[in-house]
Order: C-alpha cells, then structure tokens, then sequence
C-alpha cells in the first residue's frame, strides 16, 4: 500500500463504498453540527436561559429546556464537541500505544516480546473499565482531555496484539529482509517499510477505538464521574436521569445524546467493515 | 455443538435464577430470628423457610407474611439512601439509613412539635426543673418492652449513664461539658437528674434525640459492643417491630402490643416500607404510579404535580413544605476581602435568593430571615435588629456598599482589595448536588452584577468536605443548622467553639469559616444557659447573639431546605388524612432519620386507610 | 498442553497481583479522606469538641490507617487472604464481604444468561447474516446499531417505554415491594419480572456485538481456500457454510472473553439505570460516599469474576478447538 | 479425445473495466495425455484451469465452447457444473496447503464431502487406502489434522481427494511449487502413476517451471498474455520450438533438472503486456525481435506440423 498508485486506488474503492460513504457522512454531519451549533445557538450550555424549566422543543430551544432551564440543543453540540475529542485523543492514544506495543514486540519478537505480550495479556484480562471507575473516582478534577487521556491508556491492548501479529507475518517477508541486510535500523524499517503494508490495518484499528473510546467515556459520565468542568453527551444522559427526565416525560432531555452516541458509533463500525471489504479485495462487492 | 449450547445455557440460566431466589432469601435469613421475639411460637417455621428449598414452607405465617396486603401497608421513602447496617440506637451517624430504629423501635423520654415549639410526652409523661440543677421525669404508667418486660426508670438511667462510661457514645458531652452529675431512679416511674451549671437548651434537646434501650438485655454489651455492634433483632419498647430488611427497603411491621396504643392510638399502617430509591426521580416515578404513599425526596417537579392535582404537600401553594434546615452561606473569614465585615454585609446584598428560590427550587423554599433561625423558632427572632442590621438582595445598595466601604472598581468592572489587587472569589458545593450547583450559579451571577468577581466551582464530594473542614475554602454553601427545639443548636453549629488551637486541625462539628468572637461565643454559650421554659430570657439571648451576627455578617442565612413531603392525591392515594396546614392539629409528615420523635410517628397515628379492610 | 495452561495461570496470578495492588494504592494516594467524610456524616452536633476526636482516632485505628503504609499493604494481603475486605464505611459496622456476598447473585442472575445467550443467539443471527450480500445489507445494520447503542441508554430507553409509557415492567428494585424474599413462585415471577428488563438492555446490546463479529468472521471463512476447494469439488453450499460456522465459531469464544470487561462495565450502568441491587449499584453508592473498602472490595471481586470467566473459557476453548486439544498451538490468549 | 476447447474467452471483472485474461483459446488433449501448460506468471494459464473447474466472479465467461468426452460442459453456469465436479472434472488447486479445513479430521472430512455427493464412504474406503498406499501416506494420517501434516503430506493428500472419484480430466495448478525438489520430483512421479492406473483419464499440469514438464508431461502448452503460442510434444517444444516466445523463453532454460523461481523467467528484456485493454494483434509483438506490420492481426493458433500448434505469422510466413 506505499506506493501512490495503490493508495488512489484504495481511496477510489472507499469512495465506492457503500458502508464507507454513509459512515463517513455521518461523521461530518455530527462534527459540523459540533462544530457550527455553537456559533448559530450562543446559549452556553451551563446556563440558565429558561426561567421556567423543562420545556419541550419549540423555535427558540430546539431541543427543548432541561429541567432547571438550560438548553438542551447548546448542550447537545457542546456535547458532540466533547465526544468527538474524546474520541479522537482517547482512541488516538490506543492506537498509537497499541502500534509502539506491536511493532516491538512483533518485530523484535524474543524476551520482549515475551514481556511485551505478557503485559498486554494482563491488562487485556483486567476489566480496564472497572480500573478507569476507581480511578475517575478518586480523581477529583476532571477534564474531558484526562478523561480521555485514561480511555486511551486502558483501551490499547487489543489494538497491540492484532498488531503484533500482523507485524509478525510481515517481518519474514524479503523485503524486510532486504532492508535489514542492508542494515536498516528496526525503527526505520518499522516504519518505512512495516507500518506502510498495514496501513489499512492501522486505519481501521484507530476506527475502532475512536469509537470504544466514546463509548466508554459516555459510560463513565453516566455514573457521575466524567469531567467536572464542562458537558459532554454521557453527563446529559446522568442528568436526565437523575432529575427524572423519564417520570416527567421529558424526552428530549435524555433521547438525543443517546441517540447520537449509537449513530455515530454505528457509523463508525460500518464504515469500519466498509474499509475491510475495500483493503481485501476478496471481500470486495462489484 | 448446537445441542451441548441449548443445555449449557438452559443449565446456566436455571442455576442463576435460583442462586439469586437463595441470594435475596439470605438476607433476610440474618436478620429473620427477630420475628422469634413477638412470637417465638410461630417464628420457628418462618425462618426456616429461606433455609429449605421446599415451597411448602413458604407459606405465609403470622409471624413473617411473604406478601403484604397493599391496604395495610404504607410505602415510604426519602430517609434511606443505602442498605440498612446498623440497629444500634448508639451509633447516629449511621442510623440513617435505618430510620426508625429510634422513634419506631426505641423511643425517647419526650417527642417535640415543631409547629408548637414544645416538647411532647412520650415515654416521659411528665418533666420539669425542681431547682435550677435538678430535673425531673415522670414516665408513663405500664410502659414494656416488646419482649413483655416492663420498662422501668432504672432503663433511663442505664441508658444516660452510658454516656459516662462508654467514650464512643454520641452523649458522652452530656457529662463532660453539659455538667450532668448524676442520673438516679427515685422509683419505677421517677427519674432524677443532677447537674453542675446545665447547659439547659442542649439537655433539652437531648430529651427528645436520646434513645432508651432496655438494660436486661444490653447490661452485658461491651464499649466495643456499643460503638460497632449492630445489634441486630432489636427488641424496643416502640410502636413498630423490627421485620425485615433488604438492600432497597427496610420493613415495620406494627406492635399491637404496644404500650402507647391507649395513650396515642394505634398507628393506622401494619406495614412500614421504607424503600430506598437510587435516586429522587426514581421515588417521582413511584410516587406518580401510586407505588408510594410518602415520599420525603427532594422532588423538584413536585409543584407542577400539586398544582394539576397529581400530588398532595403540607401547602397547596409555594412553599408547599415546612421547613428543615437553613442553607446559608459560609465564608473563609482569614482571608481578603472576606475579612471585613463590610465587604460581607454587601456580599449579602448582593445575593439574588429569590432567583435560587424560582430557578433552582422552583418555589419550593422560602428565602431565609437574616437570623437564620426556622420559622418554627421564629418566636425567638429579634425582629427588630433583623429590620434595622438586616439585609435583603438590592444589587444597587450591595454597589453603594462597597463604594462606601472603600472599595473601588477596577478596569474589568470588578471591585478591587483596597491594596488594589483584584478579587476574585470562588463558590462551591459538591459536584453533583444539582440544586446546590444552579443556586451557585445564581450565587456567582448575581454577586457579578454587584461588582464583585464570584465564580462557581463544583468539587468532589470529598475535596469540598475537606477543605470545608480544613478551612481552605472560599465561599460555600452549608445547611447543618437542623430543626431542633432551641436557637442554641443553630448558633451552636454557627459559631462552633472552641476553635482547633492547631489551625490546620479539621473542624468537624461546624463554624467552618472559623469565626473567633469571644463575645460571640459567650452570647451562645449564654443562650444555652438559659431554661427552655424562660422563653423571655432565650428572646434576649439571642437578641444578643443576632445583633452581634448582623453586624459582623460571619455567615448568609440564605434560604430554607424543605422538609420534603409529598403524598399522592385522593384519586389514586391507598392512605389520607396526611397533615396539612388546614389540618386541625397538623404534624410534620417526616420519615427521616430523627423526624419520627418531631412528628412522623404522629402522622402515622393519624392516618387513614382510603379503603379500610 | 500443560505449558499453555501453565504461561495462562502465570498470566492470570501477575494480574491478580497487579489489580490487588492498584486496588490498594489509588484510594491511598488519592486526596480525600474518608474517615472525613464518615465524620461529617456523623455531624454529631453536640458542645463537647473531645467527642469527635474520640470517635475520629477509633475510626482510624478500626481502619487500620494509623501503620506505615508497607505495614498496611502486607495487612492487605493478608486479611484478603482471610477473605476479609475491611469494613464500609458508608454502610458501617457491615463488613464489605457480607455486603458483597448480599450483591452477587443479582449480578450473576443478570450476567450469566445474558453473555450466554446473546453470544449463542448472536452469533446463529451473525451466521444467518452471511448467508448472503442481500441478508447482509439488510439484517446486519440491526447488528451495528445495536453493538454502537451505549448500554445505559438502552437501559433507559426500555425503562421508559416498558415501565412509564406503557407501565408493562417494574423498573426500580429487584422484587415487588410488597414481598418479603422467600422460595415461592409468586416471589420468584416477582424476581423474573423486576430481572427482564435489565437483562434484556444487556442481552440486546451483546446480541449486536456477537452478531457482527460471526458475521464478519463468517465472510472470511467463505473466502477461504479451503472453501474454495470443497467448491470446486461440488461440494453443496450447506457443507461450506457449515465448516466456516464451526471455524468462525473459535475466535467468537476467544472473543467472548475479551468482551467480558465490556459487559461488566455494561452490567454496572445498567443496575444503576435500574437501580437493580447488583454490585454496579452498590459501586455507584460506594464512590458516592467515598467508601474506599467498599469500592476495593467491588473491584476486587470484578476483577476476580473477569479472571475466573476468562479462566473457564480458556478450558472451553481447548477442549473445543481439536488443534489446542491435539496440543498443536497454545490457541488465543 | 477427452478434452475440447473452442475459442474459451475469460474476462476478469474489475471496477475499471473487464482485464482479458483469456483471449479465444482452442486446444484439444487426448485420452491419457498430461499436458504441460506453461507460460509467466499471469499469462492466463491458472485462468484457464480454474475457469474449467469453477467460474465464478471476478471470473466472467464471455464465449466458448468446452466438451468433455464429447458432452459439452456447462461451465459458465455454477449449479449445472456441479454434477461433473471431481466425478468428470477435479482439480488439484495452487493452495494446496490451505485446502483442507483446518478443525476437521482428514479423514472425517474427505467422508464429509464424498458424502455430499451421494458416494457411500464405505465403498470408496478401499479405493482411499490403495491411493494413500500410492501416495506413501500411512493410513493414520485420515485421523490428522492438516496442521499435522508437512506440506508435502498435504499436497499429496489434497492429490488423493482429488482424484478420488476417477475423474476424467485433472487440473494439477502449481503442485510442486510449494515443495522442495526431493519432494517435487515424488509428488510428479506420483501424478504420473496416478494416469498410469486411470486414477484420472488424462491431466492438465499447470506450472512456471518447465523443467518439472519435462519429468512428465507427454506435450506442453505454452501461454502468452491470455493467448495460446504453441503447443506440442514435450520434445519438440524443448528441442525445435517454432514460436519466438517460446524459443525465447526455452533458451533461458540452462541444462534440464534445474528448477526456476518466477524471478528467472521475466529474463527475456521487457514486460508482458497489461490485460486491461490489451494491445491489438499479436501480444507478444512489443518484446518480439521478429515483429512485422502483419502483427498488429491476431495470429491463429494453428496446426504448423502433425500435432504440433502455433500462433505466429512469421511461421505462416516461412512456411508459406
């Protein structure tokens, strides 16, 4: 995959793609509503607008008002601002951890591979969220970027070991074996000429955690120990919940940051096997 | 393959659904033997039920009935907030999640009416002062314990003297600092307490919190005993028996045995189900289906329910509850610009209550009198001062104050220290604690519009406690001045003294802001000297002490938490003739932890079935 | 064989010991004390200031939080080998193993049926899937939306249509409350009742998650060679498929262990979404009151019902996967 | 005879268009022939043995005529086939080592699939072991799984499957490329043996390694860019070769016996041409030092002597 011809070809398969195309509009949907809300909606999502609270959705509060009387739309696209950097740095760091774990130990393969894979092992078995849970709760500051700079460093095993495979299989091929007669150093053949043949693996690896990361971020949020100093979809969905969003009725409280979650995350994975039937042409429909 | 799965799983889900059965058994087979106290005869089966598998013994007995009958049986909800684990009168601070056990179970020498102001009879038919050190009590005629022993004066007496003997008894101070001297029964019925200069207000509170335990049974209980044991099946002298409990409710089954029954009535539920809710929406949703009959949850919806006729509180309209609590505002008095008292009485001013009353209440509280004091000991107010020293939220004569206190406003708007530094003050309350978050908010807006520079913060519960404790915070809010019989524990909580010689020491009984007045705390100290019953002598007292508080403005009385209580309307209600404020002789309608002697009990008594057996 | 299970036990016994100390250090070199906490809950409003440092220094020498802290962790260790997890605070004097002990079977009843039979039914639905493009573009979207669906708001969404607008399922406690437990049917449908819906938020979820996977595996075993040949041969399609279920069938098991981590963070969410009795809901009170030996003890016992999950499938695997059986390759860890 | 091509054109289907991969091909091979079929790699000649056997996209059958034993075979129509497959026609595939499942028994599954096609396993047992005996497989290995086996067990099992139901014509794709020589020279004495004792009538031995044709193939079938060049005996083709490309590609071979890698037989200057929209005419003729104007017309692949074929104008020319 490191030669351009290659590349364009893949980018013309994806572009083909059904499952590649609708999950990548539904991201750029949600990251411009993210992204433009705030400037069309100037409500802060915190504030309250409202002095008569819960009110459904109408022209001026498209979502409709909290209980308290904040508005629900401000705090949803600041929300999606939170996921999505959740996202991004949380599932960033998994897979760049996973990467460095994997090409080492794949490559090196040994002792330290033998270390390497033990650790991975260990911390895959470890229920990381329950590690992430005593964590949070004993943080007390929390910002949306700790929140996901924890998701990232419990999240990589799995991206490690798939990795560390792949790297294995790649290594005995003879143009590694080239470079390194040619006395290449390990990183440089990592990453000139490993990391470049699992491009489409590393892609779709990063999809992946992007969006486990969101998923476990609105997991933590839900039970009270997401950020402290800012909303994010998960706090919406705590907030509904504990001032009785459900008895009350008021749904468009506690429906939207859910519903966007599952969308985005859906897209995610579609566009994640979209990606699998373009990378293995086998796989590929016509 | 397909085959071995349908077994596994088949397997698997019979073996977890039992295991959950026995799970859910076991926890009331613990507790279960309580049961053999009322009636040892029938007992014997019931507890064996969770032991054997066999359905046969499930069948309901006298003693254990598995299935309440919905008309007999009254839901409540507000005081638990996690599974019962103690049931030991002793332990307070733990009790809460077991309410009742004093009140339903044990019971004290007196109640006390909120709404009157007065100390009502219970096990004590009678007390008073013989001289300024002596004090009486008469019990009440044929008083037993559940298990059919009599309850003599010799209980009341072996019950104070723990305080004496056991260091880790909450009332230990009764004889280290109130300067009780001696506790001795005159006879059966008579008891005599002596003292060396009482504190008065804070006995007299203690008449109605001190739980009496039977001492043929507790006479062999250890220190260690007293401070950990749960004591578990407790037997009482009280209206109610212990039942069972689980982890979401704890249940009372009625003692028809009881002593009072003559004196009071009989309590109209045989059951008592205290549910634990996980949280308050939870109880609204319960409350709405008619699966609960009193919740005592901060409801926030509540007032749109009572308004379109879902719902029932002690007032139709705004504020719909009595009041509980104070929650005014803290300030840490050792730093700039808090130090000056000028700056505060503007800050108090500038403090837009009724916004917190609209927003993040919904009219559900009453903006707080400047003396902090409940409407129940409104008597004692000096209205006077409070008009004349008072303040009242003005954001133009908060900015007027702080010009006239030489506080000048800096580029950004916002007034500066008069060294010219900028202030900047932080509010908080714990992360979480939604009402407290929006009034806060309100809080630091409307401190803003005054000119003075106030932002809110939301720390973890546990970071806001300590530095509430260590004296690290800035501006908070707090509310552990409760409902009691006297201004004292109010004041007392206020201007807690001595302080922690060792500044850095935690103080955990209150005066956070670590107020040091030595006129002050004598005025308190004064207060508490004073008899209940010289209700003049109390006005002057704390005449006294609101004078010296309006001038220095060591803590913002700003509004009052409610007693939360709210019961569903007639159409759908299973029980009526709850207390309201057009209700003859109302009482307050609480189940909390410590309500049952200022009311709850009562309320029972008074109830009635909508569709009688 | 042996030594595959021997590096397995190595693997679990070093997580065991790293979770043990993880869990013992982050509440000891987090701020916040919980003895504090404990006081103010206490609040004893009384005029003798001796009275709360009485009961503050019991507290800390009953907490065992007055020895050097290498002192305290050989404490840890040892009272945990006595299966004893310290007492809570928050639900003081009960010690946190009969707390605990109370919690289990509801999260048991909730776990174990629905990793069960949302990986058995996922995975029949997975293969059916694949059976074809046009299955596959119709049916598994079901599957992606599911496995994307955030647990809790599942949860939520069940609990609101089932138990407010159509009011069919009770969604608070774990049995009616006018029961009190015993072994009779009536009580045991009342347990059935309140368990469906937290359970079925769960089952739902794994469900899609299960489901794409086999489906995703299945296509790769159709591409594979040796279903190339059997085709080649005439062999029907039924044979084909039935071998790439079988094959797929492996890694789908090694798979159910790695999500297992997953499910329990779902199982949490859940309980409190319902406030079902299960550890999840317990955890959330424990953190809530900064009960940290009741927060150990509910780490702890995940931690060590994830490690004895994990163990039991690594058996399956091997008995199942004739390779690992004939002792070949150590299969997936 | 057994086997009849007539103009068989393949196309592969591709998003950017159709790649010609076989272009109008017609040969013949005779009752017990094993005709060697060789040509670079991606000449068209595994194309050609797959499309025989199993067709199905990418693969796209354009025209053509195939008859086996004078029955036409339906190869264009996937269900149709499946009666001749591995009772007519079998194939003994490249990926040899990958084509038994993994998690089954050899033996459970070759009954599993003789079963699928309503053969009782009981009466083709004896038939299985006389062939394990020939192979040299002991009988054990139907209670191994295939990553039990070393690869030249496997190849030489995936042989037995193959041929299990007598058929009448074998594809044999690349089966010795895998293997080291020793085992090369077994597996193709063993391929022989097999069309000695009518295992299968006759076969096709697909292969970029001519040197193995030489071992046994009784003609070879050389392959260029989707289009046939020449076919002839083995000695002919090896010793007085007619076609440029074939004399070209015979000159690179040093002494007999010696194996080639693909690497050596890309030695002749130049690349073949991409099949996607391939060249007019005569394919060859971009690297061919004899080409002339009459190139740019497809040559047929015609009888230029008794038995042996070319596709050549330059041969029509001389002869003419």
């Amino acid at each position: 995959m490191n030669n351009p011809k290659k590349t364009n070809e893949f980018l013309y398969f994806a572009l083909k793609n059904k499952k590649v195309l609708l999950g990548l509009s539904i991201i750029l949907l949600f990251l411009i509503l993210g992204f433009i809300g705030p400037q069309v909606n100037h409500n802060k999502p915190m504030d309250y607008v409202d002095p008569l609270g819960a009110q459904g959705p109408s022209a001026q509060y498209w979502f409709g008002t909290t209980f308290f009387g904040q508005d629900v739309f401000s705090q949803f696209v600041h929300g999606l601002q939170a996921t999505f950097l959740v996202g991004l740095i949380g599932g960033g760091i998994g897979t760049l951890v996973g990467m460095l774990v994997g090409f080492v130990a794949g490559y090196r393969g040994g002792m330290v591979d033998e270390i390497l894979n033990a650790l991975t092992n260990i911390v895959l078995v470890i229920p990381t969220f329950a590690v992430l849970l005593i964590i949070a709760a004993y943080l007390h500051v929390r910002s949306v970027v700790t929140e996901s700079l924890f998701i990232g460093f419990t999240a990589w095993p799995w991206a490690a070991r798939a990795i560390r495979a792949q790297t294995f299989s790649l290594r005995t091929r003879d143009f590694v074996d080239l470079s390194r007669m040619s006395g290449m150093k390990s990183l440089k053949i990592i990453v000139t000429d490993i990391a470049p043949n699992m491009m489409s693996y590393l892609v779709m690896t990063f999809i992946l955690q992007f969006g486990g990361a969101i998923l476990i971020a609105a997991t933590l949020d839900f039970i009270g120990l997401g950020p402290t100093n800012t909303i994010s979809l998960g706090l919406m969905m705590q907030y509904s919940v504990l001032w009785g969003a459900l008895q009350l009725g008021t749904w468009w409280w506690f429906i939207p940051p859910g519903l966007a979650i599952t969308i985005i995350v859906g897209g995610l994975y579609g566009m994640n096997v979209g990606l699998d039937e373009v990378f293995n042409p086998k796989l590929r429909e016509l | 393959m397909k085959k071995q799965l349908y077994v596994i799983v088949a397997l698997v889900m019979a073996a977890s659904m039992v295991l959950t059965a026995c799970g859910a058994a076991a926890t009331t087979a613990a507790p279960a033997p309580a049961t053999q106290a009322p009636a040892p005869a029938t007992a014997a089966p019931a507890t064996a039920a969770p032991a054997t598998a066999a359905p046969a013994t499930a069948a309901p007995t006298a003693a254990v009935p598995t299935n309440l009958p919905r008309n007999e049986t009254i839901f409540v909800s507000g005081a638990a907030w996690g599974p019962a684990s103690t049931w030991n009168p002793f332990q307070i601070g733990n009790l809460s999640n077991t309410s009742g056990i004093i009140g339903l179970v044990y019971e004290t020498l007196f109640g006390f009416d909120p709404l009157s102001g007065q100390l009502t009879p219970w096990l004590a038919k009678s007390g008073a002062w013989t001289n300024a050190t002596t004090y009486d009590v008469t019990l009440q005629d044929g008083l037993t314990w559940s298990d059919g022993q009599p309850l003599t004066a010799d209980d009341v007496v072996f019950t104070y003297m723990q305080g004496k003997t056991n260091p880790a008894v909450y009332f230990t101070g009764l004889w280290t600092t109130e300067g009780l001297t001696d506790v001795k029964a005159v006879d059966a019925t008579h008891v005599e307490f002596t003292f060396t200069n009482p504190i008065y207000q804070e006995f007299t509170n203690n008449l109605y919190n001190i739980a009496i335990v039977p001492q043929h049974l507790w006479k062999d209980k250890t220190a260690d005993d007293l401070a950990n044991g749960t004591n578990a099946n407790p037997v009482g002298s009280g209206a109610y028996l212990y039942l069972a409990t689980g982890p979401d409710r704890n249940v009372w089954q009625r003692n028809d045995k009881w002593w009072g029954i003559q004196t009071f009535g009989t309590p109209a539920p045989k059951y008592i189900v205290d549910i634990r809710t996980s949280s308050n929406n939870v109880a609204l949703g319960m409350l709405l289906k008619g699966e609960l009959d009193l919740s005592n949850n901060f409801l926030p919806g509540v007032a749109s329910l009572v308004d379109n006729g879902y719902a029932q509180t002690y007032f139709p309209k705004a504020p719909y509850m009595l009041a509980a609590n104070t929650a005014y505002l803290a300030m840490n008095l050792s730093m700039k610009p808090l130090d000056d008292p000028a700056f505060r009485k503007a800050l108090a001013f500038a403090i837009d209550v009724p916004t917190i009353v609209k927003t993040a209440y919904a009219n559900l509280v009453n903006p707080s009198t400047p003396g902090g004091l409940l409407p129940a000991l409104s008597q004692y107010d000096d209205t006077a001062v409070q008009k004349s020293l008072g303040y009242s939220f003005n954001t133009a004569t908060a900015k007027k104050m702080l010009a006239a206190a030489g506080y000048k406003t800096g580029a950004d708007g916002f007034v500066m220290n008069k060294d010219g530094s900028k202030i900047a003050l932080q509010v908080t309350c714990p992360n979480g604690w939604t009402d407290w978050m929006a009034s806060i908010a309100v809080i630091a807006s409307s401190a803003q519009a005054a000119g003075i520079n106030v932002t809110a913060a939301t720390p973890a519960q546990g970071d806001w406690n300590t530095a509430l404790q260590s004296d690290t915070f800035q501006l908070t809010l707090q509310n552990n001045t409760p409902l009691t019989n006297t201004p004292w524990t109010t004041y007392n909580a206020l201007f807690y003294h001595p302080l922690p010689t060792d500044p850095k020491a935690l103080e955990v009984n209150g005066n956070f802001g670590r107020y040091n007045n030595q006129a002050m705390f004598d005025a308190v100290d004064a207060l508490g000297r004073v008899q209940s019953s010289d209700t003049a002598g109390m006005k002057t007292a704390v005449s006294a002490i609101q004078k010296i508080m309006l001038t220095d403005m060591p803590v913002i009385p700003l509004w009052y938490n409610g007693a939360w209580a709210q019961w569903p309307a007639s159409a759908t209600a299973v029980w009526t003739n709850f207390p309201t404020a057009a209700s003859s002789a109302p009482t307050y309608p609480i189940t909390w932890n410590g309500y049952w002697q200022t009311g709850g009990l009562l309320t029972l008594i008074n109830l009635k079935a909508v569709t009688p057996k | 064989m042996r030594r595959y299970f021997g590096r397995k036990l190595l693997i679990y016994v070093l997580t065991f010991i790293l979770a043990v100390s993880i869990d013992w250090m982050i509440p000891r070199f987090m701020p916040g004390s919980p003895i504090n906490l404990m006081m103010t809950r206490i609040s004893m409003n009384t005029s003798s200031p001796g009275a709360a440092q009485a009961v503050q220094t019991y507290y800390t020498h009953l907490f065992g939080l007055d020895v050097p802290l290498w002192q305290q962790y050989l404490n840890f260790w040892n009272s945990l080998l006595h299966g004893n997890l310290g007492i809570s605070t928050y639900l003081f004097p009960t010690p946190v193993s009969k707390v605990l002990s109370n919690a289990v079977p509801y999260d048991v009843a909730l776990l174990v049926p629905s990793i069960l039979l949302s990986w058995y039914a996922g995975n029949k639905f997975g293969a059916f899937a694949a059976r074809s493009k046009w299955l596959d573009n119709t049916v598994s979207p079901l599957g992606y939306v599911l496995t994307a669906t955030p647990y809790m708001w599942l949860g939520i969404l069940l609990a609101w249509l089932f138990g407010i607008v159509w009011g069919i399922f009770p969604i608070a406690g774990a049995y009616s409350f006018l029961m009190l437990p015993n072994l009779s049917w009536p009580f045991i449908g009342s347990l059935l009742l309140h368990w469906f819906l937290p359970f079925a938020s769960l089952f739902l979820v794994g469900f899609g998650g299960q489901a794409i996977g086999m489906r995703n595996l299945i296509i790769y075993e159709l591409e594979a060679d040796y279903a190339t040949y059997l085709e080649s041969l005439g062999a029907p399609r039924k044979l084909i498929r039935d071998y790439a279920f079988r094959n797929a069938i492996l890694p789908q098991i090694t798979g159910l262990a790695l999500s297992l981590g997953v499910v329990v963070a779902g199982a949490l969410v859940t309980e409190v979404v319902f406030s079902y009795p299960g550890i999840g809901y317990l955890l959330l009170s424990a953190i809530q009151n900064e009960d940290y030996f009741l927060i150990q003890g509910c780490f702890l016992f995940i931690i060590m019902g994830v490690l004895l999950a994990n163990f039991i499938i690594d058996v399956a695997y091997v008995i199942i996967d004739p390779r690992t059986r004939r002792g070949m390759t150590g299969g997936t860890a | 005879m057994t086997l009849q091509v007539e103009n068989l054109t393949i196309y592969y289907q591709t998003l950017r268009g159709d790649v010609h991969a076989l272009e109008s091909t017609s040969f013949k091979i005779e009752d017990h022939e094993i005709m060697g079929l060789a040509g670079e790699s991606g000449c068209g000649k595994t194309t050609l043995g797959t499309s025989l056997v199993l067709l199905k996209p990418p693969m796209k059958f354009v025209g053509g005529r195939v008859n086996l034993d004078n029955e036409e075979l339906p190869i264009q129509d996937m269900d149709k086939m499946n009666s001749f497959r591995f009772k007519k026609i079998s194939i003994i595939p490249q990926y040899a080592m990958n084509a038994m499942n993994p998690t089954r028994k050899v033996g459970k599954m070759t009954a599993e699939l003789v079963r699928s096609r309503n053969v009782h396993f009981k009466d083709i047992l004896p038939v299985l072991k006389e062939r394990l005996e020939l192979v040299k497989l002991p009988e054990s290995v139907l209670d191994m799984y295939p990553i039990e086996m070393s690869g030249g067990m496997k190849q030489r099992m995936v042989m037995v499957i193959s041929t299990l139901l007598n058929p009448s014509l074998l594809i044999a794709d690349e089966i010795t490329s895998a293997l080291d020589v020793a085992s090369q020279k077994a597996v193709v004495e063993m391929l022989v043996e097999f069309r000695n004792r009518d295992c299968c009538n006759s076969a096709i031995v697909i292969t970029h390694d001519i040197s193995i044709l030489y071992q046994m193939a009784d003609s070879i079938l050389i392959m260029y860019a989707g289009q046939l060049a020449e076919k002839a005996s083995t000695d002919v083709i090896i010793h007085s070769p007619r076609h440029p490309y074939t004399k070209m590609l015979i000159a690179t071979l040093p002494e007999v016996g010696v194996r080639y890698t693909e690497k050596q037989l890309t030695g002749i200057p130049g690349n073949p041409p991409l099949l996607l929209n391939p060249p007019i005419g005569c394919r060859f003729r971009e690297r061919c030092p004899l080409a002339f104007e009459k190139c740019v017309e497809v040559p047929p692949f015609i009888e230029i002597e008794k038995n042996h074929f070319g596709a050549c104008w330059k041969e029509f020319v001389t002869n003419a």
